[in-house]
């Protein structure tokens, strides 16, 4: 059972490397800064959350599995925050 | 299980890795730092995942460093171009 | 682990470069933290290689490694407020002579 | 082996963009990247002690620091070409450094096989600390003399900057001043962020004893949140003539040298910990020093006074 969920997790993480590689692609190829940065927020919120999600057939206790998501809405806090303030910057 | 997931973290990494080229490239100071934010989450994914690979203490710790700080270099980043002045 | 302590010593060649060649303060500034950063590395694959008695490294040059960025840190502060109060009084941004009138 | 490649790859190509980079905000932005990298280096070696020193020192205070001074020194780029080594100098400089990154890199191959270690020494005396964290007691305890000499530095370090300052501005305000953010997305960060982030400084400056950690990580955590709130404008940067703002920068230092003092009357000399009282004498430096490592970071990064009080 364990095993299984651990496979599923590895899928999980595999699916965050595909959005971190997404958010690369759209980094490299989008003509502009705004469009960029709007491949950038949504690459590494959703990326991280699911390599985190991944991560929880791993945890060996419940604080160990919690960090992870921890450290997620910490990225997401500051994430969204610099999004704002850097589309702001861009504009002017 | 191990080396799977030190494959993923490798995977991640090599992604946002490439990105690197466009702190390279720029053209906009702003483009550099979205490269670095990238790369700081990715790294963040890597630190997760290599605690869970080789159960080593305080990685996780690592990661959480990183997440708080990395949002200050970039509202540093912001705070110092209005101090600049437009350009 | 070697790969390590090869990127400490490219590091190191790559940082007194940039100390010898680069004009701008600043410049200097951070290429001698990347110096410092290979010789930090060189003692980290040193703590690596001495692993023992269940460590994953040896504690003993990580120490030494975690007081060194502290202290660099400190130096680094203090030759960037050196640069700017230089900066400040007389306009220049790198170590040059100025020009013979 | 593939990550490791990696790691190494990527470091060097920051290491060379930071010194290749025509911009020098370029550069700083390199250099973030760089200690970002460096930070996964050092976990792959196992020094996780390290690693985190790395992302809160090398990453986030270096970085935060760099940016600032970035916009305020603004060179000329004519003054810089005039002041760059011409080609055959800089040949020359190339050659030198090649060469002593070769002996280094050979000096790498060649150490010594099997590898000295003072590491079973180290745990073997573990016990005696009450510490479960083999850095942390080689940092208190070993090595203590090297860890209130730095602390010492530290301090050495922020009068020094203060120093910086033109007369008339001794005892003032360092630092530029920032507008309040009363709205929008900065003002949400830096109310939101520093009660979280002191929790987590707190915590690795608590959890050092036992796991990676320690009053070095936790200061510049703490550091970090306070240097948020002052960015954002909701915290004023205290006057460097304020009485408790000297006393927090020495108190770690002080207590850490009241202790050693100690040592010589009641146990074995100059920073030895009575048996039995070692673990809380290490605690309560520790606790000191993490205010004062956060103070001097803090004020460090903030630069020499700017503004009267």
């Amino acid at each position: 059972m364990s095993m299984l969920l651990q496979l599923l997790g590895l899928l999980v993480i595999a699916a965050g490397a595909a959005c971190f590689a997404l958010g690369t692609i759209g980094l490299l190829r989008f003509p502009d800064t705004l469009s960029r940065l709007h491949a950038l927020t949504k690459a590494d919120s959703l990326g991280l959350g699911l390599v985190a999600l991944g991560l929880l057939p791993f945890a060996e206790s419940l604080g160990e599995a919690l960090l992870p998501f921890l450290a997620w809405g910490l990225v997401l806090l500051s994430g969204a925050t610099t999004a704002q303030l850097i589309a702001e910057r861009a504009r002017r | 299980m191990a080396e799977a997931l030190l494959l993923l973290a490798a995977l991640i990494l090599a992604a946002v890795g490439l990105g690197l080229w466009r702190v390279l490239r720029g053209p906009d100071p702003a483009d550099r730092l979205m490269a670095a934010q990238l790369l700081s989450t990715g790294g963040i994914a890597v630190l997760l995942i290599l605690a869970a690979a080789t159960r080593a203490a305080g990685l996780q710790e690592t990661a959480l460093v990183l997440a708080l700080l990395g949002g200050l270099v970039s509202v540093a980043f912001v705070l110092a171009a209005r101090l600049a002045g437009p350009r | 682990m070697t790969i390590y302590g090869l990127l400490g010593a490219a590091l190191v060649a790559l940082g007194l470069y940039g100390l010898v060649v680069q004009a701008a303060v600043l410049r200097k500034i951070l290429a001698f933290n990347l110096l410092g950063a290979g010789v930090f590395l060189l003692f980290g694959v040193v703590a690596r290689r001495g692993a023992a008695a269940g460590l994953a490294a040896d504690p003993v040059p990580q120490a030494m490694v975690i007081t060194g960025l502290v202290v660099a840190f400190a130096a680094t502060a203090l030759a960037i407020a050196m640069a700017l109060r230089m900066h400040q009084i007389t306009g220049a941004a790198t170590l040059a002579e100025p020009a013979d009138e | 082996m593939i990550l490791d490649a990696l790691i190494a790859g990527l470091v060097l190509v920051a290491a060379g963009w930071t010194l290749a980079a025509r911009d020098a905000f370029a550069a700083v932005i390199g250099f973030v990247c760089f200690g970002l990298l460096l930070t996964l280096a050092w976990a792959r070696l196992g020094a996780v002690d390290v690693a985190l020193t790395e992302a809160a020192i090398g990453a986030g205070a270096t970085g935060i620091l760099l940016l600032f001074a970035v916009v305020r020194l603004r060179g000329g780029t004519e003054e810089v070409a005039a002041a760059t080594p011409s080609p055959p100098q800089r040949i020359a400089a190339g050659l030198l450094a090649a060469a002593i990154g070769i002996a280094l890199a050979l000096a790498v191959m060649l150490l010594p096989d099997p590898a000295p270690s003072l590491a079973a020494p180290a745990m073997a005396e573990l016990p005696a600390f009450g510490l479960g964290n083999p850095v942390a007691a080689v940092l208190m305890g070993y090595r203590g003399l090297d860890t209130l000499l730095e602390s010492v530095v530290l301090v050495f370090a922020v009068l020094a900057i203060w120093s910086m300052a033109p007369d008339r501005r001794w005892g003032g305000v360092p630092g530029p001043r920032f507008p309040r953010a009363e709205h929008g997305p900065l003002s949400l960060m830096a109310r939101l962020l520093p009660p979280i982030g002191i929790v987590i400084g707190i915590h690795l400056a608590w959890a050092g004893a036992d796991a990676p950690g320690g009053k070095f990580q936790g200061g510049t955590v703490l550091a970090a949140m306070w240097l948020l709130a002052w960015v954002a404008g909701l915290a004023q940067a205290p006057a460097i003539a304020s009485r408790r703002l000297r006393l927090v920068l020495v108190a770690g230092p002080l207590v850490f040298l009241a202790v050693g003092l100690a040592g010589m009357l009641v146990a074995d000399g100059f920073l030895a910990y009575p048996p039995a009282f070692a673990k809380p004498l290490i605690v309560l430096i520790e606790a000191a020093m993490t205010l004062s490592v956060a103070a001097a970071l803090a004020l460090l990064i903030a630069g020499p006074p700017e503004r009267a009080a």
